[in-house]
Formats: structure tokens, sequence, C-alpha cells
């Protein structure tokens, strides 16, 4: 596939249709991977990669990248769960289109190097990809890992294979994942008593450093200047000096991403402390679900967020003291 | 002032300028009294208000929040209340999934004609959060009361 | 069962919202069974309301309807009375240990023309 | 530094017997900032006004503070105060403390304290109030009208005569509306049209006016004041100008088996055709489905006959652009399709008619010439049954949940009318409320009753079977006397429901005006502002708003047009200056503010902005027209950038407010 | 010398426990370790090392200086110092024992920083040599000694206790009362462990960096490099590898309003932040590319310029692995060590 990606590019760029590539470059080891925009062949031939650890959305990007004067058109290569994003940011006219070559490529999921150390591994020196397992390359030795427990969380409750908005695609359009293990981490949670779930938030967002990288890596997160970076908004805050400024930040900024928020897992991926952040999210996509009829943010470019509409018949919020008091 | 130690609560109410504001003057000028503890912020639509203001009285003590519109269909501003209930009901939703106590927080209609229905509401409302006790899950330790 | 209970249980029975009745008849003037029975498809729903159930429970009007629907075809208020004689009828028979007549009614009945079987159905039936 | 002036009312004993007014003015003092605190018996008397207006030139403030009673009974006088002393009337904040204090609390600390909280809040609000100067725009002095029946003609007619010009948009070739093909009306039983046609004429020859007629409103855009609207005028395929409404061209027309749309289909008119008589515009059109020269090119007759040479068969249709400071909606009503009611053998029986049948049926003008005959036989009918409600205060999918209101009154009419014509006849009438609130009203269904013996019967008809013999046997119940009637009729008139024109609902978009379930508009205020639209600018004339009948039009009509008048005469409009505005450095232009603004006041600009690395860059932002704007703040919130607040309202007062309440 | 054989640890932290408080690494939700107040019954991480730097203890992520409270129109200073307690820090690794050595640096030199100062007089640091080090390590690039930490007292790991070594009168103090959990032992093993150490040291993939390109005195070689364009492209701009960093030491200083009263506090900061420089005038870095710029310069060049030649970064890895773009100082390093002289 990396090399299908990279003739592709080169063709594409060669042509002319693009002047530049959005694409993920080496690191150091398997897994450090970085966005990169690549303005040559010969770049790409050196450092493109594409393989299992390419989660990085690069979506988000595009709202600097394609919006920068007189530079013409960008290729990015979309994962499923990115064109969401991507169509999305198209919706909120984050990014200028026309500057814009969108390809969707196939994705089976992405690992995540946690996932491997997770399993006691450690001193990765290497990962290569051996049918069903990978084989780690350590300090210490070879191990063998299954490619699925690999896997990131989000992708095991991957949501589609098939892509919202793209221009071109490699490989077989993908279909819609069942949502059968999506939501169960949620359900677990809202089947626990309040104070249950006040103990696991509490011990999961008390680690919170406020970083700020969910933030900053959220394609939906695309404000010009956050609310929590603009004194003159009365909330911001520079660090967590409290534990209610833990809950703040993280209930408003789901808040803020709710209706828009394509579930793509970058949130969690990032976070230094591992804290799920993405069960916040996918709590507003299954209430909006719930409440208010199956939507999913990006699918479309036009429309409105269910945050935006509304109906006469909608239920009332006592409806959440309802619930779950049968 | 009072000499037992009983927990009072304290209680935010955003109330619609149109509505629930016109509501809450019309059970004064009824005299139908609730609890003083219950302070009005005047807003022009219970679309004004915003999730941040709700935790913000939270973070500054409140032990309640409730939030009172003109009825859905009956807003001056035609649609907003309807917003309301929107994102009221996923906020709420996302406290109580936080653990946060459900009776802490409250949206109800109340038009400039029902100032028995507001002096209810708030009696109701007072009790439901005077029962739960002091907000501990939401507050923010710098703002707490010595 | 007290006036209320018995009036909640035609309600929750029949799924009838009878307070929504606007007294206008159609069901009356629909009905086919009209001329048989005491009380009429609108008193029915009037009654219930009322909550004066006995009425109703104590009339033959409960075996007269013929649940043919047209008064919940075309009551403009979609109150359904079929349903609501079918609950006072259900009321009736489920008292009667789901029998449509008492043992005592089945003396007055006594037909010496009646066919063999059905009496000796009935003395099984109505001797248990 | 901020100055607060800080001003308690006792209002006589209203505030002052539960609050300690004095210890509210000590705790108040003491606030950082307040540099003055005041009590008085009457803060809103003439003396408590001199009190603050002297205080604000003396003390320099920047500020005022004012508790006292509900906002909403003197938040306006005490701006006004302020003003006059010089100070800008947005830095006046009122702390509720009757209200929502003293009148509701028994307690006297209780009350004090309570009182002390409000107040603090007040000034907290106060401190970050900035000074709102109210925008203005200008106003187009011409209304806009649209539908030309008689809530139109009359609204149009009223406007003209102030002088100021209005257009009538009429999607039918003639105006007049429904009041056209009425017979009679009640409660006096003139002639309709005598009392129509007039107007109608007046409109045509009122120099302020101009008709629009087989015409439809396009697009329209801008807000109160300075609208733009398209209007498609339909080619007629006659010139208008030419056209002399001789009638010739419709005589001569071979296609002479088109349903007659003005007499409900009872007798037929030609390709080319004039609606009726007195029809205003008083032009032909040519119905493109049915003109055989339009159709197939063969024909060309009335073309040839016109001595005016206004036929054109290569019209089409044209687009006219038109600006307006207000906008009319008097689109009225339909009647409701009563086929729905199967029990009613409408589609079964020719001799099961609706009301607005039984107009033309009676109509001198009508295609019986007014006399009462079968629609089936044309013979004389002589049991005649009328049915009330037929859809009205229905619940079911198919109808309609409200009272049409005005058929308990025209089904009098025509239970009377026809006893009076043909006393041979027997006329019964199925109702289940009569309802006559009006002037003159029940007296004139007493008098159907009592003195034409029209036989009222409580009861619904539950069903029409159409016989063999041409008869209809109704079957309905007599609630009085506890039986089932059946009637054998010779005629069966329903008083179908009426309901909004079908067109409304996407006019009501195309004007932001909002709409009720049952797409009627909805007025402003229910009490209070009944003939205006929530949207700045639109107004409501007639039934488009709810059902009524012909005075309550005209004189809603009237309001209406006394409202349009109000605005026209303004040279500019001043705006709340509680509006919306969006920061544009932190607009990201995501459209979420304009998804929620019902008046449609949020459009986007793309703006070069300079980046911090001093290059430039375009970026798509929101504009708030603070003219449109009407200061709800639904936007406020769906902004995730906080780049949009609200002057007068705005987060940070919010916050302080709530920060003061909760210290 | 000493020794700890693991069996004793948990009376060793016992008996320590009665002195000061002690903390040790602990696992915790999501395969996290972070420091924790030992108590009987905690479980000590055999993690390499914590998600968040022991720069915590000296230097927390907020402080509060001091706070203002307004009665009526007057305003009273409030000083919200309290005597800090005598605590002591267990599991330091060699990288983060080193970081102490960098914010005492910046901390301590005058005028010192009275809130860190107070904090590192109290502080007892007891690090622990490292035995299974992992790629991301590259301590030794910056010569630091896995097996031979600095710190109060060093505990060197030989995989069946710990040989334990005091560096400071602090910490002979601190082993002197508790000197009976502790067996006797000789250097030899001490050795042995160390070499072990070092043998897994010296394979390490980052282990040895070209640094001669970078230190003191290399502004303008560095400065204009056009690498830092794309080094920088993709940095989402957030703080994440100055939160983990044990010698980061940025701050702000907020007021914060609780209604009764207005408290002072420092929190940290991060020069990845666009809001990092901004003053009243405007802000000085205009793109990512300044600010990313300005971290790999103040850590490769102006801080060795200003302190003697130490670099400003002890090679922990911990930014390594908790970039969520996978950029890093390594590959900063390696890639303006690159034939840089065409500029």
């Amino acid at each position: 596939m990396q090399e299908r990606l990279k003739a592709r590019a080169r063709e594409l760029l060669g042509d002319g249709v693009v002047t530049r590539v959005l694409g993920w470059k080496k690191g150091e080891f398997s897994y450090d991977i970085t966005p990169a925009v690549f303005e040559s062949a010969e770049e790409l031939e050196r450092d493109f990669v594409f393989d299992g650890f390419c989660g990085a959305n690069l979506s988000k990007y595009l709202i600097q990248e394609a919006s920068k004067p007189g530079k013409g058109k960008i290729l990015v290569f979309l994962k499923p769960c990115d064109s969401y994003s991507y169509g999305e940011l198209l919706k909120e006219h984050r990014i200028a289109k026309e500057n814009v070559y969108a390809v969707g490529i196939p994705c089976e999921g992405m690992a995540d190097a946690d996932r491997i150390r997770a399993r006691g591994i450690d001193g990765i020196l290497g990962i290569e990809h051996e049918g069903e397992d990978f084989l780690v390359h350590t300090l210490y030795g070879d191990e063998r890992v299954s490619v699925k427990e690999a896997l990131a969380e989000r992708c095991l409750s991957c949501k589609s294979k098939r892509h919202a908005s793209c221009d071109e695609l490699i490989g077989e359009e993908g279909e819609d994942v069942p949502d059968d293990v999506r939501f169960t981490e949620v359900a677990r949670l809202e089947a626990m008593t309040p104070e249950e779930r006040f103990e696991f938030w509490r011990g999961e967002l008390s680690r919170c450093v406020r970083c700020n990288a969910c933030r900053n890596v959220c394609p939906a997160c695309s404000c010009e200047n956050c609310v929590f970076d603009n004194p003159a908004s009365g909330i911001s805050q520079k660090a967590a000096a409290d534990p209610f400024e833990e809950n703040m930040y993280h209930i408003i900024r789901a808040f803020h991403v709710a209706g828009r928020c394509t579930d793509c897992g970058e949130c969690s991926r990032v976070c230094p402390e591992h804290i799920p952040l993405h069960l916040l999210n996918r709590k507003f996509i299954k209430d909006i679900d719930e409440l208010y009829g199956a939507y999913r943010a990006g699918e479309s470019e036009d429309g409105k967020n269910p945050l935006v509409s509304y109906t006469e018949g909608d239920v009332e919020p006592s409806v959440v003291n309802e619930r779950g008091r049968a | 002032m009072q000499v037992n130690e009983e927990f009072v609560p304290t209680i935010v109410a955003f109330c619609c300028n149109w509505c629930s504001y016109a509501g809450a003057d019309l059970s004064g000028t009824n005299r139908l009294p609730y609890p003083a503890n219950v302070k009005i912020i005047r807003v022009p639509c219970s679309c004004r208000v915003n999730p941040t203001f709700i935790l913000r009285a939270f973070q500054r003590g409140a032990d309640g929040v409730i939030i009172c519109g003109c009825h859905p269909g009956d807003c001056h501003y035609t649609t907003g209340n309807y917003y309301t209930r929107r994102r009221m009901t996923l906020l709420f939703s996302m406290l109580d999934y936080l653990g946060i106590e459900r009776a802490r927080t409250r949206v109800e209609w109340v038009s400039a004609a029902e100032g028995q229905k507001f002096a209810e509401t708030m009696r109701s409302f007072v009790k439901d959060v005077t029962a739960l006790g002091p907000n501990r899950r939401l507050e923010d330790l710098r703002c707490r009361k010595d | 069962m007290n006036k209320q209970d018995l009036k909640e249980e035609i309600v929750r029975m029949s799924g009838s919202a009878v307070e929504k009745c606007m007294r206008c008849g159609k069901c009356s003037a629909s009905c086919p069974s009209y001329e048989d029975m005491e009380y009429h498809p609108h008193e029915f729903v009037y009654l219930v309301e009322k909550g004066d159930i006995e009425k109703l429970m104590a009339s033959e009007s409960i075996y007269k309807c013929l649940t043919c629907f047209a008064c919940v075809e075309r009551c403009p208020r979609g109150v359904e009375p079929a349903k609501v004689v079918e609950a006072v009828r259900l009321i009736v028979i489920r008292e009667q240990g789901m029998n449509r007549l008492k043992p005592d009614d089945i003396p007055g009945l006594w037909d010496k023309d009646l066919p063999q079987q059905a009496i000796v159905t009935a003395m099984r039936k109505y001797t248990k | 530094m901020q100055k607060i002036g800080v001003f308690v009312c006792h209002c006589g004993t209203n505030i002052a017997a539960t609050v300690d007014v004095k210890a509210v003015v000590d705790a108040l003092a003491k606030e950082p900032s307040v540099v003055f605190a005041a009590d008085y018996p009457y803060m809103c008397s003439e003396s408590g006004q001199n009190l603050i207006k002297d205080a604000i030139r003396e003390h320099e403030l920047t500020g005022v503070v004012i508790c006292s009673c509900s906002p909403r009974m003197h938040e306006v006088t005490f701006r006004r105060a302020a003003a006059s002393a010089g100070l800008n009337p947005y830095l006046v904040e009122v702390a509720n403390i009757r209200e929502q204090c003293s009148w509701i609390h028994k307690d006297k600390a209780e009350a004090t304290e309570k009182a002390i909280i409000l107040g603090r809040a007040a000034i907290a609000k106060a401190l970050l109030n900035a000074p709102l100067i109210a925008g203005e725009s200008p106003v187009t002095k011409r209304a806009l009208v649209i539908g030309g029946g008689i809530a139109g003609i009359q609204t149009a007619l009223d406007i003209a005569e102030a002088g100021f010009p209005v257009d009538i948009v009429e999607q039918k070739p003639t105006i007049g509306g429904k009041m056209a093909q009425i017979d009679k009306t009640f409660p006096t039983l003139d002639c309709s049209a005598c009392i129509l046609t007039p107007k109608m004429v007046e409109c045509a020859q009122n120099e302020n006016i101009r008709i629009f007629s087989y015409s439809e409103v396009e697009s329209v855009s801008g807000f109160v004041g300075s609208f733009t609207v398209k209007i498609r005028k339909k080619a007629r395929y006659v010139d208008e100008v030419k056209c002399t409404g001789c009638g010739l061209c419709t005589e001569k027309c071979p296609v002479k088996n088109v349903p007659n749309e003005f007499n409900l289909g009872f007798d037929n008119r030609r390709a080319v055709y004039i609606p009726f008589a007195q029809a205003i515009p008083k032009i032909a059109v040519i119905d493109p489905d049915r003109c055989n020269m339009l159709k197939n090119g063969k024909c060309g007759l009335c073309s040839r006959v016109c001595e005016a040479g206004a036929i054109n068969y290569k019209q089409t249709d044209e687009i006219v652009e038109e600006h307006y400071g207000a906008i009319v909606a008097a689109t009225g009503y339909e009647i409701s399709d009563v086929t729905r009611y199967g029990e009613y053998a409408y589609t079964e029986s020719k001799d099961v008619i609706t009301s607005l049948e039984f107009e033309r049926l009676t109509n001198a003008a009508g295609p019986t010439g007014g006399v009462l005959l079968r629609p089936s036989d044309g013979k004389h009918p002589h049991t005649i049954v009328f049915i009330q409600c037929v859809g009205s205060r229905c619940v079911l999918e198919k109808g309609k949940p409200y009272c049409s209101k005005i058929c308990c009154m025209y089904t009098a009419k025509h239970a009377m009318l026809t006893r009076e014509k043909y006393p041979d006849t027997e006329v019964y009438v199925f109702y289940i409320d009569v309802r006559t609130p009006g002037k003159n009203f029940d007296e004139f269904y007493r008098r159907a009753a009592e003195e034409f013996g029209v036989h009222y019967i409580k009861g619904a008809v539950g069903k029409i079977v159409p016989r063999a013999d041409g008869t209809l046997d109704v079957q309905a119940a007599d609630l009085i006397m506890d039986e089932q009637l059946r009637i054998s009729a010779d005629l069966v008139v329903l008083a179908a429901a009426i309901e909004p024109s079908k067109t409304a609902r996407k006019l009501a978009t195309m004007l932001t005006a909002s709409m009720d379930t049952n797409d009627f508009f909805t007025e402003a205020h229910p009490k209070l502002r009944p003939v205006e639209s929530p949207t700045a600018g639109i107004f409501l004339s007639g039934v488009c708003q709810g059902p009524k009948d012909i005075p309550e039009t005209v004189s809603q009509a009237g309001a209406c047009a006394a409202k349009v008048i109000g605005l026209l005469s303004k040279n500019k409009l001043t705006g709340n200056p509680c509006v919306a505005h969006s920061d544009e450095l932190m607009c990201n232009g995501c459209s979420s503010c304009a998804n929620v603004c019902p008046y449609g006041a949020i459009t986007y600009l793309d703006k070069e902005f300079r980046m911090p690395d001093r290059t430039t860059k375009v970026r798509r932002v929101a504009s708030v027209n603070p003219a449109v704007c009407q200061g709800c703040g639904a936007c406020t919130v769906a902004c995730p950038s906080g780049a949009m607040d609200l002057s007068g309202f705005s987060n940070s007062q919010i916050m302080a407010e709530v920060d003061a309440i909760c210290r | 010398m000493k020794y700890l054989p693991t069996a004793r640890l948990d009376r060793f932290l016992e008996d320590a426990a009665k002195l000061r408080k002690i903390y040790v690494p602990v696992d915790g939700e999501q395969n996290r370790a972070a420091y924790r107040l030992w108590m009987p019954g905690t479980v000590v991480s055999k993690a390499l090392n914590t998600t968040r730097s022991a720069k915590d203890f000296f230097f927390p992520q907020t402080e509060n200086l001091v706070g203002f409270r307004r009665t009526e129109k007057k305003l009273e200073i409030v000083d919200p110092r309290r005597e800090t307690e005598d605590f002591a820090v267990f599991g330091v690794r060699a990288c983060d024992a080193r970081s102490f050595s960098i914010l005492d640096k910046v901390f301590l030199s005058d005028p010192a920083d009275t809130y860190y100062a107070n904090r590192r007089a109290h502080g007892l640091v007891l690090s622990v040599s490292c035995r299974r080090p992992a790629e991301t390590c590259f301590c030794t690039a910056f010569g630091i000694d896995p097996s031979a930490p600095e710190g109060d007292v060093t505990f060197t790991d030989d995989g069946e206790g710990y040989y334990v070594r005091a560096n400071s009168e602090k910490g002979e103090a601190f082993l002197e009362s508790l000197s009976g959990v502790f067996d006797e032992a000789d250097e030899a093993g001490e050795k042995e462990a160390r070499a072990q150490t070092k043998r897994i040291a010296d394979r390490l993939p980052l282990g040895t960096l070209p640094l001669e390109k970078f230190g003191g005195g290399k502004t303008k070689d560095l400065f204009d490099r056009p690498e830092w364009s794309s080094l920088s492209e993709s940095c989402i701009g957030c703080g994440t590898c100055t939160f983990v960093c044990p010698t980061c030491q940025c701050y702000d200083i907020r007021d914060f309003d609780t209604g009764r009263e207005v408290r002072r506090f420092r929190c940290w900061d991060s020069c990845m932040y666009s809001d990092f420089t901004k003053m009243a005038g405007g802000n000085p870095r205009l793109t990512q590319k300044e600010r990313f710029r300005q971290r790999f310069m103040h850590k490769l060049v102006y801080f060795p310029e200003n302190n003697g030649g130490e670099f400003g970064c002890v090679g922990c890895g911990r930014c390594l692995r908790a970039c969520p773009i996978g950029m890093n100082i390594v590959k900063v390093l390696k890639t303006l060590a690159e034939d840089g002289n065409e500029s």
C-alpha cells in the first residue's frame, strides 16, 4: 500500500495537479511517525511511510496548509475516520476545498506502541509486520504480539471503513462497521452508580496536566482562539489548579465539539496520561443518536448538526433524571 | 441571623426576560413565597445561558442551578428555548455521566402568567437541592466558604 | 375496586383518553347497535370519565357492542369508544371468573328445548 | 476607576416593610467603586429621579444601580433619567428587590440579606456595562402586501390612504380572494360582492397601489426597513397594458370545457378567460395547460379576434425586483380536503357539497343564477342537512385541531337563507357546540332557529349513504333525545375546516417568520402584538394568522396597516443596542451562529487579516446586522470560540453576576 | 557500603515514613506510573520511569504565591506559605536526578526563588539505578550514568536488592537513622551491578548523539537553519513535551479571584504555546516555528551558554514517547547535525 500511495503522489506531483503532499514521515523507531509535507519525489522516496503506525489524523493540518496563498493544491491521504474530520471541517468552512486533493486510503486499524508496551515489552527497537503478528525487536530480545492486541482502542471500535469526503480512492471502498462495541464502555459507565462514575472520572481526570494536546490535535477544536486561552472569556485556564478546572476544561471541550466530533479518537491517542477522553465525546454521540436520531458528524458537507437544530417534539432535559431509573 | 446550622443551599436561577422573569415578578405581585436563597439572573432568553455559566455557578459555590424559559413554542425569539432544551439535555446528561448529582440542575418552562408555578418550582427545587446537601463534586476548593 | 381505581383500570386497559371527548356524539351516530343499547357509545365515554362505571357494568349494553370500530374510526378526538366498551366488558367478565354469565343466571335461562350438550356443558362449567 | 451610584427605593412600604433599606444602603456603599449610595421613598417619582440625576452630575458617576421594583417596570424610566443627566442609559442596572425579594419574603433579616446580594450582583454587572448607542438604519417607504383577498386589499388601501406606496402580490389572475366567491355576509346579510368590489376598484384606481396579479414572491432578503423582494410575474400570454378586458377572446375561444375554478367547477370556462365579471385587474389570462396554441401551436383564434393586439403567446415569466420597508403576509386560507372523511360520501355523491360550494350555488352570479338546485340532477332539494365541524376540532392526522371559527355563523346564514327563500324545505343543522361570540351573532343564530324554523340538532352525523333514489341516508345522533336519527336528505352541506394557504409555509421560510404547527403565522405576542410577526418588519393580516371572519379580518387589516404606517413614517429605525456582535479576530466562520439565528441576522464576509508573521490571509468571518438582531443570544452559546457576545448581557457580565450571587 | 534486599524494601519504606513523608512511584490507571505518598500496602512500581518527572516535588505545576483580601475598601496581602514538612522521593532515576541540578541553576541563582529553595531544603532525593533502560533513553549522550545516579542517596539495583550509598550530608544522616534495615556489603557488588547496567546502556540506539554542533556559542550557526521549518511544521503547539520534561522550568503568574480573595499563583507554562511570550506590545515569537526553535535552542544552546556548557536536557526520553506527532529533541539534533554549512 505504501508503494501505491507513493506512486500516486509522485504522479499527481508530476502532473502538476498538486504541489505538495501531506503524509507521514519515518521516525527513529517504527512507531514515532510524524505528519509531514513533501514537496518532491525525492523527499517522498526518502521519508514517506504508510504502515500500521500512521495513526495521526492529517485533516487538521489542512486548515493551515490549504490557506497558504499561492501555494497551489495539496494532496492529502485520508483514512476513513480522517475523512469524516475532513468533511466536518469542510462543512464548517475551515478548509479551502479548492486547494485540497483528498485521496481516501483504506485502513485496517492503526497500532499503538503503548499497547505493545502495556504487554511488558520495552526497549522496542523495531517492529515488523508478519502475517497476523508484529515481530518486535527489543533491546532484550525479540517478542511477538498479535496485530489485534496492538491496535488502538479507537480502531477496535471503528465506526466505518467507508470514506466521507474525498476526491479519489485508492483501494476498495469499505463499509460502515456496526456500532456494537463502540458504545460498550459508555454504557458500562452509565450503568454505574453516580458515586462510581464520579470516582472513575476523578481518577482519570485528576491525571490531566493541561498540556492541551487533546485540544490541539482535535480537528473539531479548530478555533482561531480557544476560550481557554482567551482571558476575556472568563474561563481561561493555564493549569488545572483545582479538580474543578479539570472538570470544567473537559466538560466544556466536549460540549464545544458535541455534534461536531467525528469520534476520530485523536484526543485519547495523544493524551500523555492516557485519559480516555474519547469516552466524553462518545457519550455525547450516544446521547445525540438516542435522543435526536442517528447522526454522524462529517458525513455530509452540508446540513445542520444536532446542536444547532431542533424539533418541536424534542425530549425535555428531565429525561436525564428518568433514564436508568426504571 | 439564623442560629441553627441547617444547610441552606445557594441557588442560581437563570430566567428569560420575557416569560420566566415576568413569571417570577408575578409570583412577587401575588405574594407567593419561595425561599430567599434563590437568586435570579435575568437573561434575554434561556438560550443565552452558556453551559460555562452553569459550571461557573457551581465553581463559585452554588449548590443548584435552574434555568427557566418560555414554554417550547412560546419563545419570544421563536426558537431560542428549543436550543436551550437540546443543549441542557446534553449538558445535564454529561454532568450525570461524570457522577454529578442529577437534582442539582433543572430546566423548567414558566410563562409570564405562571407566578404560582414559578414559586412552586423554586420551592421544590430548593427542597431537592437541600436534600442533596452541599455541592462537593463540582465545586472549586479555592472558592469554598470557610 | 373503588370508583377511581376502576376508572384508572379502564383507562389503562383501553388506552383511551376519555377526557378528550368533546361530546359530539359521532360515535353514537355511527353505531350500528345503537337501538339495542341502553347506554350508547358516547355515554360509555361520558360515564367512564365521570367514574360512574357500575351502571355500565350492570348494563346489557356491554354485550351489544359489535366492536365494528366505526366509532373508533370516526371519533374526531381519537377517544376510541369501542375500546372503552371492551374494557368495561372485560372488567365484568374477569369479575365473573372469565365468564359471560353468572352461575345464578343459569336457572333463569333454563329451557327444556336447549340442546342436551349445552346443558351438560353449562352444568360442568358452572358447578366447578 | 469606575464610580457607581447606588439608589435604593423604599417603594413606600412595599420594599421598606420587609427590607431594611438603610442596611442595604450601608452594605452597598462599602462595595469598592461605589462612591454614592442613597435611599428614597419613591425612586421613580420626579424627586426620586432628580436625586439620581443630581448624583450623576455631582459625583460624575460612571454607572448607576437602582434597587427597586422589577426592571420590567421602571428600567426605561431610570434609563431616561440617566440619559437626561448625560449618562449613557445603558450604564443603568436595576436590582429587583421588590417583586423578587420584599414581596415574597417575610423575614426581614433574610430579605435584607438577599436585597444586598441582588444589589451586589447588579453592581458587578454595572461595572462591566458599556455605553451602548442604538444603531440606525434607513426605511424604504414602500410596503408589500402578499395576498389580494379582503385582508390584503384593506391593508393596502389603508397604507395607501396614509400616503405610502403599496404593492399587492396576488397569485391568482384577480384580487378579491375568497370574499369574492361568497354570496352574502353574516350577520347583516348584505351582498358580499357589493361591498367587496368597490374596494377592489379602489385598489386599482389608487395611485399608491400597484397590483401584481398572477404573481408570486420568489425570494426575500434584507431586514426591517430595507427588504429586497423578487416577484415572479407569471406569463399571462396577454399584454396587461394593451388588454381592455372586452372579453372577445373569451367568447371566441374554442376550448370550452375547462372547469371554472371561481365557481368551484360547477360550470366551465374557456382556455382564455377572465375569472369573473368584476375581476381586478380585468385582464384576460391564457391557461397554458389548456390553450391549443400554447400546447401544440394550432389555433391562434384569440390573437386574431383581439382588436387591441394584446395576445402574446411568446410571453414568459418575468422577475421583478423591488425594495420595501415592510412586508404584510395576507395569504388567507383554503378549504380543507373533505374527501378524507369517507363517512360523508363527498366523493360518492354530487349532492354532498362544501359550504363554499353552497355559496356559489346560491349566488346570483353563480352557475345556477342563484337558484338552489341539486348538483346531481338540477332538482329543487327539499330536505337539506348541514353538518358542522367537518375536519375542525379533529385531533386525528387528517383533521385540524382548531375551531375554524366562522362555520357556525355561515351555517346559520345558509340555513336561514334557505328557509327564507324556500319555505318548503326542511333544514337540519347538526352541531357540537354553536359558537356565536360576536356582535349580533347569537341573535342571528337564534333567529335562524326561532324565526326560520331551522332544526338545530345537538349531535354529529355518523354516516351518509347515497341511495339509489338519489336521496342521501343521513345517520346521526341526537344527543339531547338520546336517539339515533335517520334523515333522508336531498342535499348535505359540509362546514369544512379552513386551513392556511398551502403557499404560506414556503413564504414564511422566505420571510424568516415563524409558524405554528398548523401553518398559521405566529404573532409576536398573542395579546399585545397580534398583527406583527416576531420577525421585525413582517406583519400579519387576516386568516393567515388564525381563523377569523370578515369584520375581524378587516379590523386586523386596519390594525396591521396602522403598524406598517407607523414603521414607514419613520425616516430611520433605531435598534435595540443590546445585540450580538462578533469578534472577527476570534471568529472561525463555522456558521454555527447563523444556523441558530432565528432572524437571519448573521452573514459571512471573506475578510483579509494581517497575520502575526506579517503575511495576509483571507478568512471567513461572521457579521451581525444590528438592525435585524433581536438580542436573544442563541448565537453566543452556539459559538465555540466565544467570538460572539451580546451587548448588555455579555459573558463577563453574567459571570460577574453569578460570582456576586455565589460569593 | 550498605545493602537492602528487595524483600526488605517495604520495611525500609515503613521506617523511613516514620521520619518523613516518603513518595514512591506507583502503577496507576492506564499503565501510568506516578509518584504517590507511601503508605503501608503501597506497591512500588517496577516501571522504568514515571509519566511525569520528579520535578513536580520542587517545582509543582501550580503554586500559590500571594493572596489579596479585600475588606470593604481596603486591601490586605496574604502570604499563603506554610512551614514545609520534610519529605523524600524514592525511585528517582539518573535522568531526573540530574534534572535537579539544572533546575537549581535556574531557581537558586541569585535572586533565589524562595518557594523552590524551601522545597529543595526539605526534600531528599533517593535515586535508583536503571536496570532495563528503554530505546528512548539517551541520558548517556549527556554524560549521565544510569547505573550511578546522583541524589542524596543512591540505590544501585542488582536485581535482588540495592547497594545504598549516601552522597550528601543529608543523605548520610538519613541513612544513619535507618541503619537497622540495611545489611553491610562491599563495593564489588555495586560495581558489578553497575557494569550490568552499563552493558545495556552501551547498546542503546540513541546512546550517543552528535552534540558537537551544539552548546554555548552556537546560536549563529543554528538559529537561521532552514530545517527549522520542516521540523516544526507538524508541531501542534501543545505543551506535552514541556510538561513531561524534567528540566522545563517556564511558568506563568496568574490571578484567581475566589470571590473573597484574589490568589496570585504560578503555573507551568510552555514555550510551545502561542501566547507564551505575548506582551503588551505584541508577541516576538510569531509562528510555531519560532516557538519550536526556542525550546530546542534553549536546551541545546542557550542553557549551556549560560551554565558552563551543561545541556538543558537529561535524555529521559519522556518527550519521545509523549509527543502526539512523534517529533522530538533527538530528531532535531540529528537533523541539524547533518551538513549544516550551507547557511
